[in-house]
């Protein structure tokens, strides 16, 4: 395994959203934060591509939001918290967002939480994840 | 004088809040959930503080990616609900008491902590989630607050070390202000949670379970966990528990559990509520 | 590695950014002043640092009355120059080094010290006149510069014990970084002045000889100073003096005074001037 | 002499911005804030008072910043760095400013400073002057 730049690295299935990554996503979450006013949704759901024209996103960053590829968006710097505010705009819940990230339907996601959860066993380190 | 009494933590999560504004709470989902915070509803009934400093951490609504304060205090008369992307959550305005406030401010920024003061600021479900669970459906809330919003937005947080710090400064505070006031502190956010990625919905109630012990009895053993423990055996979002060190740091080391509730799941999250009063306070009442 | 070789201080008046932008250095009130900074402009181009630490105070341009951060950091590539009420200064963008920044933000939130992180902001006469004064008017800026702004807008301000802390826990920072980089921390603002009210125009020279006989040979003698001392010794506003105190926090405690200059008066304001090697680096170069 | 609230309140001629005066100065340091655009620039020099008419001013407030009584706009919680916006927009140097607040003329504070600035001595404490 080569040496990770963080401790945080290890952990499987998690993205830190640290410096780097904010540098990454400043445009693409200053975008999200604008829907946090009704006028912005209208204007992002009438055209979502013209409304985003207005932020310095790139092709990939647009291109994610639009198939809202969350895990894509994540690798784009992307902060859940910010993310949010999109999701809530698509009239999603948080549970929704989050099962939608992990290849689970969203019936298996709610009952894995009914079932108190995704277990810690095998999920703390990468070296426990089969594709890493 | 002002009397810090008690701390009371719990989790913050919004489906919560949407539960209560959309009259979910009977619903066989919810319903343990509410029954849970019964007990709490009746505590601060009785109790009945002037005023809450309630820590949490700001879900990117106050703070655009600008700006990201490591601890920042609301010093002004009053603070809006935030709009997250649905409209904003239909309960009453909150309340600050901007004396208070500043009085916390100057203190503990004397005291060789950072804070950045905020004279304008909309509050999320971080802090109005809490005061539903505490308080329910009131037209006003029975108490007015002092926010601490704590970065757990981007990467690195303050350490939980330097959070335990910071609330033994805001007991010096609340010791040196001179008006009467009865200050109950609040830790939010947490327990076990991941709300991103291919791991999310990632619970540890055995984590959990010590981590409750441990606050009420030998908050010792918290204060250096570094954060990757938290994200990693807890999941990445409950790094949030943190903020409950804060409350904790506050308070006596000489504490009793007055309550303690625990539920998986709300939503994604591991819900963990726990009050303690401060033994002498206990002794005068 | 980073090497941090020097640490330069100097007054930040707006007048001299004017009489710069203007082309007044050669009038008779203002070339005794441009004459001081000569050996300075001399001093940068033989260093030649590749970064610049520039700890300065903004003076309410960046910050809005919303938001009182005691300590921020620029994490941005790049920071335009402000519109104080007259245009901006026609100076060139200032370039940030947005991975270093984000190195010693997370360097010193780990290590204690409660940062703002400041990913957009203009940045003031506090930042840009120096800037002039070190490299006059070239069409780039010769070194990048990572913004460090210090609250001594509303009080209370960090103390001066806290300030140095803060110089000691960039040290820190700058030594673990791992890129080849030759730093200089900057630390500006002072020194005797008043601008408001009916005392405005004090001036005391002696408080400022005694500052800066203590800044190389013993600032131990200087942090322990109440911010009561500055406003009352110096004028209210030389309390910007704190800032100098987390450069020479940064320096080694053995330093060669390369440099001083000290002129009455600028506007309204004595100007200051040092610069002060680690004797270790004069050894290596 | 009545106990001070704080240390610095003893200095004389000098106001130290404090939370209290942050308070009482909010809208007016707000509306300082916006006069580092010049489009408001523009608008508020054609119509002062309509342009002052968009922020929560008080009445009193209002009435300094018409008078450019600086003095005054310090006692209802103006702060000198924001109130240097309104200063700078009126053309007016720092030195101007500050001269402006000792009841001296431009000339005679321009030439105090020449002659090395306002002496410590007897400016200390309120006790060393006349009227406090
Ligand atoms: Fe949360
Ligand atoms: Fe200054």
């Amino acid at each position: 395994m080569s040496q990770l730049k963080h401790d945080y690295d290890d952990i499987p299935g998690t993205t830190v959203f640290d410096a780097d990554l904010s540098r990454k996503g400043y445009h693409l979450n200053t975008f999200f934060f604008t829907l946090m006013k009704q006028e912005n949704r209208d204007v992002f759901k009438a055209d979502q591509t013209a409304y985003m024209s207005r932020f310095r996103l790139t092709e990939e960053q647009r291109a994610a939001v639009l198939a809202r590829d969350w895990n894509e968006m994540i690798r784009l710097g992307g902060n859940i918290f910010f993310m949010l505010k999109l999701s809530f705009s698509d009239g999603m819940s948080v549970q929704q967002l989050a099962g939608a990230m992990t290849g689970m339907t969203a019936q298996q996601y709610a009952q894995m939480l009914l079932d108190g959860g995704r277990s810690i066993e095998g999920n703390r380190s990468k070296s426990e994840w089969a594709n890493g | 004088m002002a009397d810090l009494f008690a701390g009371v933590t719990t989790s913050h999560v919004p489906a919560i809040g949407a539960a209560l504004d959309n009259g979910k709470t009977a619903e066989p989902y919810w319903a343990p959930l509410f029954k849970g915070y019964e007990p709490t509803k009746a505590w601060f009934a009785k109790m009945k503080p002037d005023v809450a400093i309630l820590v949490y951490n700001d879900h990117a609504c106050a703070f655009s990616p600008d700006v990201v304060p490591t601890f920042a205090i609301g010093c002004a008369d009053e603070f809006l609900p935030a709009d997250e992307g649905w409209g904003a959550r239909p309960v009453p305005v909150v309340k600050g008491d901007p004396e208070f406030a500043s009085h916390i401010a100057q203190s503990v920024i004397l005291d060789e902590f950072d804070f950045t003061i905020i004279n304008n600021m909309t509050v999320d479900h971080g802090l109005t989630v809490p005061m539903s669970l505490m308080f329910g459906q009131p037209k006003e809330w029975p108490c007015r607050v002092v926010p601490i919003a704590v970065n757990v937005t981007q990467y690195p947080f303050p350490t939980g070390r330097r959070c335990y710090a910071l609330g033994q400064a805001i007991r010096r505070a609340v010791e040196t202000y001179e008006k009467d006031l009865r200050v109950v502190i609040m830790g939010t956010g947490g327990m076990s949670h991941q709300i991103h990625g291919p791991r999310a919905g990632l619970i540890n109630s055995d984590f959990d379970a010590r981590f409750l012990d441990n606050l009420t009895a030998d908050p010792a053993a918290l204060v250096a966990m570094p954060h990757l423990e938290y994200m990693r055996e807890a999941g990445a979002e409950s790094v949030e528990l943190i903020m409950w060190l804060i409350m904790r740091g506050a308070l006596d080391d000489a504490v009793e559990e007055i309550y303690r509730f625990y539920h998986v799941a709300a939503s994604n999250t591991a819900v963990g509520h726990i009050i303690l009063e401060n033994k002498r306070s206990a002794v005068r009442a």
